[in-house]
């Protein structure tokens, strides 16, 4: 029901763009990064899509694959018009930072903050920065498919305690 | 001067001060003393302490519990006269009268002068 | 027989008073602290034990209740928390994930609460269920008022080390003396 | 008046640069101004704190007692349950999705199956029965949500009473879920494919009476304290948004139809059989406290109207799709037969393969919309499996709320927001 969603990001943005999908009834559309930020403005403002709420936004690290190892994904729905698209933009791994949405959605704030403490992407612009979860001497970013499980830095022991 | 009717308000005084006195001195000397650094530091809810507990805070407080005591005080002389309201409002010849009530009618109208007062002027809420 | 009689009796008898009326710190963090809302419920009623009173001041409890998991981020607390505490104090491991860290075998669960501070009574069960918990309270109580738990001990072997320097040192004095 | 000369006032370090004020030095400002000049103060409303449901960090710079900033932080409960689910086959996640919501498991449960259906595309093929159970277990889970959510915020209220009786209430629904699940709390009763096991005999009777007990006891507590004036006192206006605050924070649930959206789910996108239930969706108006305290007392209504209506439309079946690559065989098929012992190994070991894709799927959860995202790549575990928690945005929201509030709102404001430390930090 959001395939006109689609439709009207095809024609408004050919370039950014670089492809669309459906699978099992969700919407996607994998979008340039350098173009994201329009795309998401043009998504929120636009009378035709009105997508007024950002659901979540998270980050997948497709380690090991070719091209981008990271993809920013923001899962996006409207109250009003009751549809709803899936937004992904990849994102390299030697220079992992995208514009915030926080401008757009001041909700996706802390989401951010997360995907940052996570995965180690960093959102220009964004209000305060920091880890969400973890504690500040926490070396790495544990979502990681490279970041071991059990892998503890443990801040306190007693002693006798490994 | 009746010094020995009295005797009543004398012993309740020495038993209470007494109580508490053995208490807390029983607890001061009794009591293991096992003081570690950490143990003194003020419980922040289980974080390092921010800033100095010796902080200036806002005279407002201050306010507040003195408004506080004085109608507290109002409460705790309430306590006698309602013990000891029945003979209060009977004169020795047996007739009722007002006298009872009047008294503590009078004392609350005073205080309610200045609850009205303190209402007005806001010093009672908080901003 | 003398003072070492009384003091038995007499230490025995606190035991008896101490291990009825705990005063519980609810250090609760996770799913257990449902289970010790329903423990502390007017089904299961822990009053019963004299354990029900929660106070939220380290100084003002004798038992940390540790209720659900600890992460590694507070640790730091946990430890600060139980220092805070004053002496004789017990410690219950309320929950798998404060005996071992449960089913959490991952960068911020720490593999139990004993890694930080000294746990008395441990009680498994992710949530145990009530009656657990008033199980592993009496066991508690027993602890007491055999004087097996941590502090108690280690305010014994304080008391002995202090003893033993003291005989030490007054050995040691007539010796200057002559 | 011919102003005295005086040394300009010094700033002391680390204040923010508020008018400080040296004592015994009175500028001519200080004599005719409105309030006294006070400096405010950092305090430390720390994790292990009973207003922060133990695991919340707040550091607020207070003015008095008016709070002009607070700093929320996070993290104290952070389980991992993201890297957890990478290394755990679909089955073997349901235990940890107990745990996001441990207030109400059930509909974590519930969510998180929709979600493997919907990446299996098997959700028409589930069994009648079965999804009729999962909405009767869910709807029970989430009246002991809000039983707890209420009770809990009334006690640090001061109304201890209502926490006994709604806490009551709340052991009668225990101990009927342990009936059907075997556990009180941490249920892991759904499973792929529909529901581990059939409601026990004689079970939907004793639930009917059962109901119209915690109706009254809703009834009893709602007259009791909803209209008192000092409740309401504590509860209106704190912490007030408007529609449109509440939609760009991300608010969903009881707290976004407090603020007047009358978004659900389960009328927006219903799953299972929410479309053949007839239940309305309470809206308050001013998105304060107040309001989600009203809308989470009405909607405990509406759940045991919707558990009464499946219990009326239900019919006997089997419980979950007999499919051998999804739902484990009949015990005695596994012990009797090749193909079942088979389907069995297959299942336990390698999990339930899930073709490559991703899918988004969201339910009406305690709190709010809980939505999974599952990006599958073929084998028995997920790639990777982001759960979109409520309380997480409603949370993130305290923060102004309680700007320019007193700190005795901090109570009702996180009361309210039913923040819930497992899902909140996952």
């Amino acid at each position: 029901m959001s395939q006109k969603i689609l439709d009207r990001l095809l024609e408004k943005f050919p370039d950014a763009v670089l492809s669309t999908s459906n699978f099992r009834g969700d919407e996607v559309a994998i979008v340039k990064r350098e173009r994201a930020l329009d795309v998401l403005r043009f998504l929120k403002d636009d009378a035709e899509c009105l997508l007024d709420m950002a659901r979540t936004v998270t980050a997948i690290d497709w380690l090991g694959r070719d091209g981008d190892r990271f993809e920013m994904v923001y899962q996006l729905y409207s109250i009003t018009r009751k549809h709803g698209v899936r937004i992904k933009v990849p994102v390299p791994e030697d220079d992992p930072t995208i514009d915030t949405c926080t401008t757009l959605w001041p909700g996706m704030n802390w989401a951010e903050r997360e995907a940052w403490d996570m995965y180690g992407i960093k959102f220009r612009g964004h209000p305060d920065l920091r880890r969400m979860f973890m504690y500040e001497e926490f070396v790495g970013h544990p979502l990681r498919k490279d970041y071991p499980k059990e892998k503890r830095q443990p801040l306190i022991r007693r002693e006798g305690m490994v | 001067m009746q010094l020995a009717a009295y005797i009543p308000v004398w012993v309740t005084i020495v038993l209470s001060i007494g109580f508490a006195g053995l208490l807390m001195l029983a607890a001061m000397f009794l009591g293991p003393k096992r003081d570690t650094a950490e143990k003194l530091s003020p419980f922040e809810c289980g974080m390092d302490p921010i800033g100095s507990p010796r902080a200036r805070f806002s005279v407002k407080f201050y306010q507040v519990a003195i408004l506080f005591l004085v109608f507290d005080v109002e409460i705790a002389f309430m306590y006698p006269w309602a013990v000891n309201y029945r003979e209060l409002s009977w004169t020795a010849a047996g007739t009722p009268s007002a006298f009872g009530f009047g008294v503590m009618a009078a004392f609350v109208a005073f205080l309610g002068v200045a609850l009205a007062y303190v209402w007005r002027k806001k010093a009672i809420g908080w901003d | 027989m003398g003072l070492e009689f009384t003091t038995t009796k007499m230490a025995d008898a606190i035991a008896w008073a101490r291990k009825f009326s705990l005063f519980t710190y609810p250090f609760v963090t996770a799913c257990c602290g449902m289970e010790y809302m329903s423990t502390a419920g007017p089904k299961y009623d822990v009053a019963r034990f004299g354990a029900e009173f929660p106070r939220f001041s380290p100084r003002q409890a004798d038992l940390l209740f540790i209720v659900g998991t600890i992460t590694e981020k507070m640790g730091p607390v946990l430890s600060r928390i139980y220092q805070q505490m004053a002496e004789p104090k017990w410690v219950v491991a309320f929950g798998v994930c404060a005996c071992t860290g449960g089913f959490y075998q991952n960068y911020n669960t720490m593999p139990g609460a004993d890694q930080v501070v000294p746990v008395d009574v441990y009680i498994p069960g992710c949530p145990p269920r009530p009656e657990q918990v008033l199980d592993g309270l009496i066991m508690l109580q027993e602890r007491i008022q055999k004087h097996e738990g941590h502090s108690q001990v280690r305010y014994r072997e304080e008391q002995a080390l202090a003893n033993k320097q003291e005989a030490l040192a007054q050995i040691r004095l007539p010796a200057a003396g002559k | 008046m011919q102003e005295p000369s005086k040394p300009p006032v010094p700033v002391l370090p680390g204040v923010p640069a508020q008018r400080t004020v040296v004592l015994g030095q009175r500028g001519a400002q200080d004599l005719d101004s409105d309030g006294l000049p006070t400096e405010p103060m950092k305090i430390n409303m720390g994790p292990s704190h009973p207003a922060m449901h133990g695991t919340v960090r707040m550091v607020i710079t207070v003015d008095g007692e008016r709070i002009r900033d607070a700093d929320i932080q996070l993290g104290y409960m952070h389980r991992c349950f993201e890297k957890e689910s990478e290394y755990a086959t679909y089955t073997q996640i349901f235990p940890y999705t107990d745990r996001l919501n441990y207030v109400s498991p059930l509909c974590n449960n519930v969510g998180f199956a929709l979600a493997v259906e919907k990446a299996l595309d098997i959700t028409r093929k589930i069994p009648e029965r079965a999804q009729y159970i999962r909405m009767i277990v869910s709807e029970l889970s989430r009246i002991t949500d809000h039983l707890t959510c209420l009770g809990a915020s009334s006690m640090e209220l001061g109304a201890f009473t209502i926490f006994l009786w709604m806490l009551k209430a709340r052991e009668w629904l225990f101990t009927d879920l342990e009936e059907v699940t075997g556990a009180r709390l941490t249920h892991s009763y759904v499973r792929v494919g529909g529901v581990v096991a059939d409601l026990p005999t004689g079970w939907i009777e004793k639930v009917r009476d059962r109901l119209t007990r915690v109706e009254a006891v809703i009834d009893e507590c709602d007259q009791t304290i909803s209209g008192l004036r000092i409740f309401r006192d504590r509860m209106e206006n704190v912490g007030p948004f408007t529609r449109e605050q509440a939609i760009a924070w991300g608010w969903t649930g009881p707290a976004l139809r407090s603020a007047g959206v009358d978004y659900d789910v389960r009328k927006d996108a219903p799953y299972l059989f929410y479309d053949r239930m007839e239940f309305d969706v309470p809206v308050g108006d001013r998105g304060d406290c107040y309001d989600r305290f009203m809308v989470r007392m009405i909607e405990m209504r509406q759940s045991i109207k919707i558990v009464r209506q499946c219990f009326d439309q239900m019919k006997p079946g089997d419980v979950i799709v007999d499919d051998g690559r999804i739902a484990l065989p009949p015990k005695n098929e596994v012990y009797n037969s090749i193909e079942g012992m088979i389907n069995h190994f297959k299942i336990i070991m390698d999990g339930i393969r899930v073709p490559p894709g991703e899918t988004y799927s969201y339910s009406e959860g305690g709190n709010g919309e809980l939505g999974f995202f599952i990006v599958a790549d073929g084998s028995g575990r997920p790639y990777k499996l982001h759960c979109r928690a409520p309380c997480f945005y409603v949370l993130q929201t305290a923060g102004a709320q309680i700007k320019n509030a007193l700190i005795s709102d901090i109570v009702p404001v996180f009361g309210m927001a039913n923040y819930i430390a497992g899902e909140c930090e996952r």
